[in-house]
């Protein structure tokens, strides 16, 4: 940001990424698609609920899951939602640095995330030997697990995009909307992990 | 329209109402924030500890999921916010067509019959 | 007439890179318009196999092949981009809006749709078509040999993305970019339903995304969702599927009952009787369409209480769809009905929509539905809703918004032999199937065995299949003949919504000033209240219009190329079609385009030529 | 507009009077069954007649009446909506809906309900003296593209005749081993559907005697078509001495009398009862061959017939695509050894005729 222009107190819009039409488009055309992300999500859940007593004699939820683990990944999405949050929150306040580093922190966390659900997997293939192919419930699992984890792996690379984008760029009218879409799209990813920690992991454990 | 290069960085800070509602708001999401990590725990400690009987412990916790993203939408993605009723709408009607498609490919699917 | 982009560029080059939603609508429907030609000759090819029992015209496995590609054909890649390229076209019209709400988007939707299409028909030349029908039941479909199945797969699920892409678009151009005092309900009726029509996409298609994700695992990559052997299940399939496919049967149908509304409404010189009440019931049909799809499995053994309860969520559909019916016929009432080409397939449809109406409430009743299902009944009765529904709704589309689209009008007289000619073809073709369906005729045989009583009524079904298909020929005849009618195209029928304001073929920027809308049917209320023209919302100005893009092509085109590497199981060509695509998504995000400005002189200029 | 539509629903009526091949046709019940689910159409039909009739009235009188007329350029007056008519075009449907949705709800629960419970039997199926009414069970398994009908109380294993006694509850139960398939027999009862890894059930009564045409609804394949099996209605007595020399066929089956059938026998032995048994000696690959003469037809549609057999063991896949069974050339079976193994054939009956 350039430092000569402070002295006249501008004041800034309230929600910059609605400011445009454009960035209203953005906002209700991506609420709209998580809408449909639900539905897909949904279906998946459904495909796991139905599938998931089906080891066929291959290992099975109560001899895989380690809550432990799955606890600190939840942990560490959540944290990540918070700090994502309080990147928008600065966008508002027009302090473009700390939305770069609440946004990075955010990042860091998801990569965290990932490595925690890369080890699981690998845990599970090589140490239980429960592939993809095992039995019906092994299919379901991966499928619903690793496609949020594809979703968390899509939202890594894409606010790391606009973060190498925009680092000098300051807070405009035209990338406002996009942090703010990406953060509403790790929310989401967080919405949905809730759900698997709790359906998945929990029950399976426990139920 | 008056045409601002939307290229160019906003200068300036926010109006002094806007201060106010950012910090009421950032104070409200750590709220949340350490009420999500509560719920998580509690649900993690009722399925870890064996002492809760399954009966209660599958829909406690499935409450408290719901609670929490609940939560999520509300405090975290301000679905409560103004000129958000579309949204709502949307969100709604995918998560009622998420239940239904959970609730066929559960119940539905020959093993047992209804 | 000039075109006010940066640099002028080839016609060809221009259609690629476009991102005017009125291109990319004549692109769909030109698309839908080949489609649908291809899927018709595949079922006049059918029906010729069942002209006489024994015919050995076809193999069965050809025959499966066909009825697999007639049915996934006409339904994506026919009647949906048929609907879409009037959506596209007329919807942004409608609300007085000068373009869509995410044009980059929408170009891209159209061309996944058609890389998607051209996957799916590619199968033909590489060793067979998916044979597991439409439905694509496993484990028929993930034993099924040979590679067809995987090129249903993959290209339904790369013009799936597209269609879905299209949906979240039409509903946010219709949420935020109405022009001012077109409130939602004075939205004409055929915004209305796309509207409802791309909510019901939004929540259908990611059910079908992940039905062929699942049968994709299981088929290449060796999952065990649907092999019972690994403790999977077959009924997931067909619960994901019709989640899908019944909402699917509504996105069919209901924008056809918005172009009727426009349609019966313009010819009879009459204000929609009951709007708000037409309005309720697509949302009501909108929101049943989710609650209704296990109707399709009554006999797959989901136990009476399920079949009880969807039997009767299904019969109450009726209600609101008798709403809709008695409003049209009271549009017409006391109106001055006009027997436009138009508004003929309007009228005809009500009484062959009537029909496929009743045999729907009848294969609603799920203890007689184990006599219909899976026979010619449900073929009967789904035609009678898809032609006598859709399909003569987008004729009557066709013939009232080719003026609009292409700037001439299509000929009435060759247009009428078309109408009744296909009225009658149709009948035909689909009546008698209902008795064939009772008589112990399963849908979907390769043929049938003489002496069973069957020979007869196939032999009609098969002469009225001819006559559709002579029908549609006149229709090809009739597009190429009238394309001197260009006088009286701005608004030929006395037009009552906002599209028949502008001029025909209409500008790049639709209306040089977004026009003030004052009641329902906003053209119609100026003719009698104003001078006949719209008041402008705001003042003459620069215009700003996004710039066209080639970057669409190549994201469809990288998704196709790790299509083909899936359905070949090549890892390779799947990570590097994959890397076209992000790395042009990438591009996309990195380069800056603010789009361009037409300047006010230009406009005037124009403005002074036409007027 | 004069249109011929007008005339539809009155033409609906008399081909509903009777039409269809007999104890094909679901227009024309033999049992109790088909006909509940005949007359539940007949309610429908009629409900949606007295619809068709009120819809076409109006729009006739419509189109004649308010065509525009030549020269004719008054604008019509501009009606808003009516809410008196708005509420009674609600409400009729909904009644007539009703009058639908009722018997159907009932009907479906009446089908769904086999009489047999997990355990014994139910009340409806004992008569006055509480004796257990007469029932039978029938596993029926899909196969591409052909019927296997195990009666598990009986012992009993047959191939796409299924023999069923006349007035006596029939119990299927339904399984698939590869595809999904769909069992219908409209004269009788309508289908449901053989999925693999379910079991799903139906049940029907025939009174009379005779032939009922069954057919696979599902498409399950390139012979989707000729996946037709016979349902053979005959009194209990005829039909409990069939399932006795079913169970245990009688010696001369595997023991013939004849010099060219003992040779036919032996290349039986030699090429077909691993997958076709006699008894139960044998494979279950293809159809149970005990009473195989019995049938009517070769392999679900040929006429039964010699040259038909020949030509259909020569190359089974020309005559139906897709199916299982190899076929067996001169190499494997020479002329002389197909007609002797033809005559063996013939000679495998149960009932005495």
């Amino acid at each position: 940001m350039a430092d000569n222009q402070v002295v006249e107190p501008q004041v800034l819009p309230p929600n910059p990424e609605k400011a445009t039409l454009e960035g209203r488009n953005k906002f209700l055309g991506f609420w709209f698609f998580l809408g449909g992300e639900t539905v897909l999500f949904g279906s998946l859940f459904g495909t796991y609920l139905g599938l998931r007593t089906s080891t066929e004699g291959g290992p099975g939820p109560s001899e895989l899951f380690h809550l432990d683990l799955v606890f600190i990944m939840t942990m560490i999405l959540l944290t990540s939602s918070l700090t994502s949050v309080f990147a928008i929150i600065n966008m508002k306040r027009g302090n473009f640095n700390k939305l770069l580093i609440w946004m990075w922190a955010t990042v860091a966390l998801g990569v965290a995330f990932l490595s925690f659900e890369i080890y699981e997997f690998y845990d599970y293939y090589f140490n239980y030997g429960l592939g993809f192919t095992v039995s019906a419930f092994a299919s379901s699992f991966y499928t619903l697990v690793g496609t949020h984890g594809a979703h968390v792996a899509f939202g890594v690379g894409w606010i790391t995009t606009l973060l190498i984008r925009y680092r000098k760029a300051g807070i405009t009218l035209a990338n406002a909307p996009k942090f703010y879409t990406a953060v509403l799209y790790w929310h989401f990813i967080d919405v949905v992990w809730v759900f698997i920690f709790t359906v998945v992991y929990l029950l399976g454990a426990g139920g | 329209m008056a045409h601002v290069d939307p290229s160019a960085p906003l200068e300036g800070r926010p109006s002094k109402e806007t201060e106010r509602k950012l910090k009421r708001e950032s104070r409200t999401q750590i709220v949340s924030f350490v009420f999500m990590i509560f719920i998580t725990s509690t649900a993690f400690l009722t399925i870890a500890s064996d002492a809760i009987p399954t009966g209660f412990a599958i829909p406690f916790i499935l409450l408290l999921a719901a609670v929490q993203v609940v939560m999520q939408l509300y405090y975290f993605m301000h679905m409560n916010g103004k000129g958000t009723g579309w949204v709502n709408a949307m969100i709604w009607s995918g998560l009622f067509v998420a239940a239904m498609t959970v609730a066929a490919l559960m119940l539905l699917i020959g093993i047992v019959k209804y | 007439m000039a075109n006010s982009s940066p640099a002028k560029k080839s016609v060809l080059w221009d259609w690629l890179t476009t991102v005017d939603h009125k291109k990319i609508g004549i692109m769909y429907f030109l698309a839908g318009l080949f489609f649908f030609a291809v899927a018709g000759l595949e079922a006049i090819l059918m029906r010729i196999q069942l002209m006489f029992p024994e015919m050995s015209f076809l193999g069965e496995q050809t025959y499966n092949e066909l009825l697999t590609m007639h049915g996934t054909t006409m339904l994506f890649l026919a009647a949906m981009p048929l609907f879409f390229g009037f959506m596209n076209f007329v919807v942004p019209l409608q609300i007085g809006a000068r373009d869509v709400a995410f044009p980059f988007i929408n170009s891209l939707g159209f061309w996944l749709f058609l890389f998607g299409g051209i996957i799916l028909n590619v199968s033909w030349f590489t060793g067979g078509a998916p044979d597991a029908a439409w439905t694509s039941y496993v484990p028929l479909s993930s034993d099924s040999p040979g590679h067809g199945v995987d090129y249903y797969v993959m290209g339904l699920q790369v013009s799936g993305a597209g269609t879905l892409m299209s949906g979240i678009n039409f509903l946010v151009t219709i949420v935020n970019m109405r022009a001012p005092g077109m409130s939602m309900m004075r939205m004409p009726l055929f915004t209305w339903s796309t509207f409802v029509t791309s909510m019901l996409i939004l929540f259908a298609f990611p059910a079908l995304t992940v039905g062929l994700l699942l049968l994709m695992l299981d088929r290449i990559f060796g999952g065990a969702f649907f092999d019972v052997a690994m403790g999977g299940n077959v009924v997931i399939w067909q619960h994901l599927f019709w989640i899908f496919g019944h909402p699917e049967v509504y996105i069919l149908i209901l924008p056809a009952f918005g172009i009727f509304s426009e349609v019966i409404s313009t010819f009879a010189k009459k204000r929609l009787f009951g709007y708000s009440a037409m309005v309720f019931a697509t949302l009501i049909i909108g929101f049943l369409g989710f609650m209704v799809w296990a109707h399709h499995m009554f006999t797959v053994g989901m136990g009476p209480v399920a079949n009880a309860i969807f039997a009767v969520a299904t019969m109450a559909i009726a209600v609101p769809t008798g709403i809709k019916i008695f409003n049209w016929l009271l549009t017409l009432w006391g109106g001055r009905i006009r027997f436009t080409v138009a508004n003929l397939f309007a009228l005809a449809f009500i009484p062959s929509f009537v029909m496929g109406g009743v045999t729907g409430v009848m294969l609603a009743t799920s203890a007689a539905n184990y006599q219909f299902h899976d026979t010619y009944f449900v073929v009967a009765h789904f035609h009678y809703v898809i032609i006598g529904g859709s399909v003569f709704g987008i004729f009557a589309g066709t013939f009232y918004w080719w003026p609009k689209m292409f700037g001439y009008r299509l000929s009435e007289a060759w247009g009428k032999w078309f109408f009744w000619l296909f009225l009658i073809g149709f009948h035909m073709t689909f009546f008698v199937q209902h008795f064939l369906g009772l008589m112990g005729m399963p849908r979907r045989v390769a043929s049938y065995l003489d002496g069973q009583n069957l020979n007869d009524l196939n032999f009609i079904s098969t002469m009225g299949a001819f006559f559709m298909g002579t029908a549609f020929i006149l229709l090809v005849i009739n597009v190429l003949i009238s394309r001197k009618n260009t006088e009286n195209t701005d608004d030929p029928w006395d037009g009552r919504t906002l599209e028949w304001a502008t001029t025909s073929p209409v500008q790049e920027y639709n209306f040089a000033q977004t026009p003030l809308v004052r009641d329902l049917d906003a053209l119609f209320y100026e003719k009698m209240n104003g001078d006949g023209r719209m008041k402008a919302a705001e003042p003459l100005g620069d215009i700003h219009m996004p710039n066209g893009s080639i970057l669409p092509i190549f994201i469809a085109l990288g998704l196709s190329i790790a299509s083909f590497g899936v359905i070949y199981y090549s890892w390779p060509v799947i990570i590097g079609g994959l890397v076209v695509t992000f790395f042009t998504m990438m591009l996309r995000s990195v380069i800056e385009d603010h789009g361009y400005n037409i300047p006010v002189s230009e406009i005037t200029g124009e403005k002074g030529e036409d007027k | 507009m004069k249109h011929m539509l007008k005339l539809l629903p009155f033409s609906l009526i008399l081909l509903l009077a009777g039409c269809g091949m007999e104890n094909l046709s679901a227009l024309d019940p033999r049992g109790p069954v088909a006909e509940m689910q005949l007359s539940l159409i007949q309610l429908s039909l009629y409900i949606m007649i007295f619809v068709i009739v009120i819809v076409f009235s109006i729009y006739a009188f419509v189109l004649i009446r308010f065509r525009e007329r030549p020269g004719d350029t008054h604008i019509p007056k501009q009606v808003h909506g009516n809410r008196t008519l708005e509420f009674i075009w609600t409400t009729i449907p909904i009644l007539l809906l009703l009058l639908l949705a009722i018997p159907n709800v009932m009907d479906t629960f009446t089908l769904a309900d086999t009489g047999i419970p997990d355990e014994g039997v139910d009340e409806e199926l004992l008569d006055e003296d509480d004796e257990v009414q007469d029932y039978v069970v029938i596993e029926a398994h899909a196969h591409q593209f052909w019927w296997e009908f195990v009666y598990p109380d009986l012992g009993v294993n047959a191939g796409q005749d299924m023999y069923i006694p006349t007035d006596t509850r029939v119990i299927v139960e339904l399984e698939a081993s590869d595809v999904i398939h769909s069992f219908w027999v409209p004269a009788l009862a309508g289908k449901q559907d053989n999925v693999p890894g379910i079991t799903n059930d139906l049940w029907f009564e025939a009174p009379e005697e005779g032939i009922y045409m069954g057919k696979c609804t599902e498409i399950c394949g390139p012979s989707h078509w000729l996946m037709d099996f016979k349902v053979v209605a005959v009194d209990p007595d005829t039909f409990d001495s069939w399932a006795e020399t079913m169970a245990e066929p009688p010696e001369d089956q595997l023991e013939p009398e004849g010099e060219v059938a003992v040779e036919g026998r032996d290349i039986f032995v030699e090429n077909c009862i691993a997958c076709h048994a006699i008894g139960d000696e044998g494979g279950n690959t293809g159809p149970n061959f005990t009473n195989y003469s019995e049938r009517t037809v070769v392999a679900g549609f040929l006429e039964y017939s010699d040259d038909n057999l020949h030509d259909w063991i020569r190359d089974p896949d020309s005559l139906k695509p897709g199916n299982e069974m190899p076929g067996f050339g001169e190499e494997a079976i020479s002329d002389d050894e197909m007609d002797a193994l033809i005559e063996y054939i013939n000679t495998l009956s149960v009932l005495d005729e």
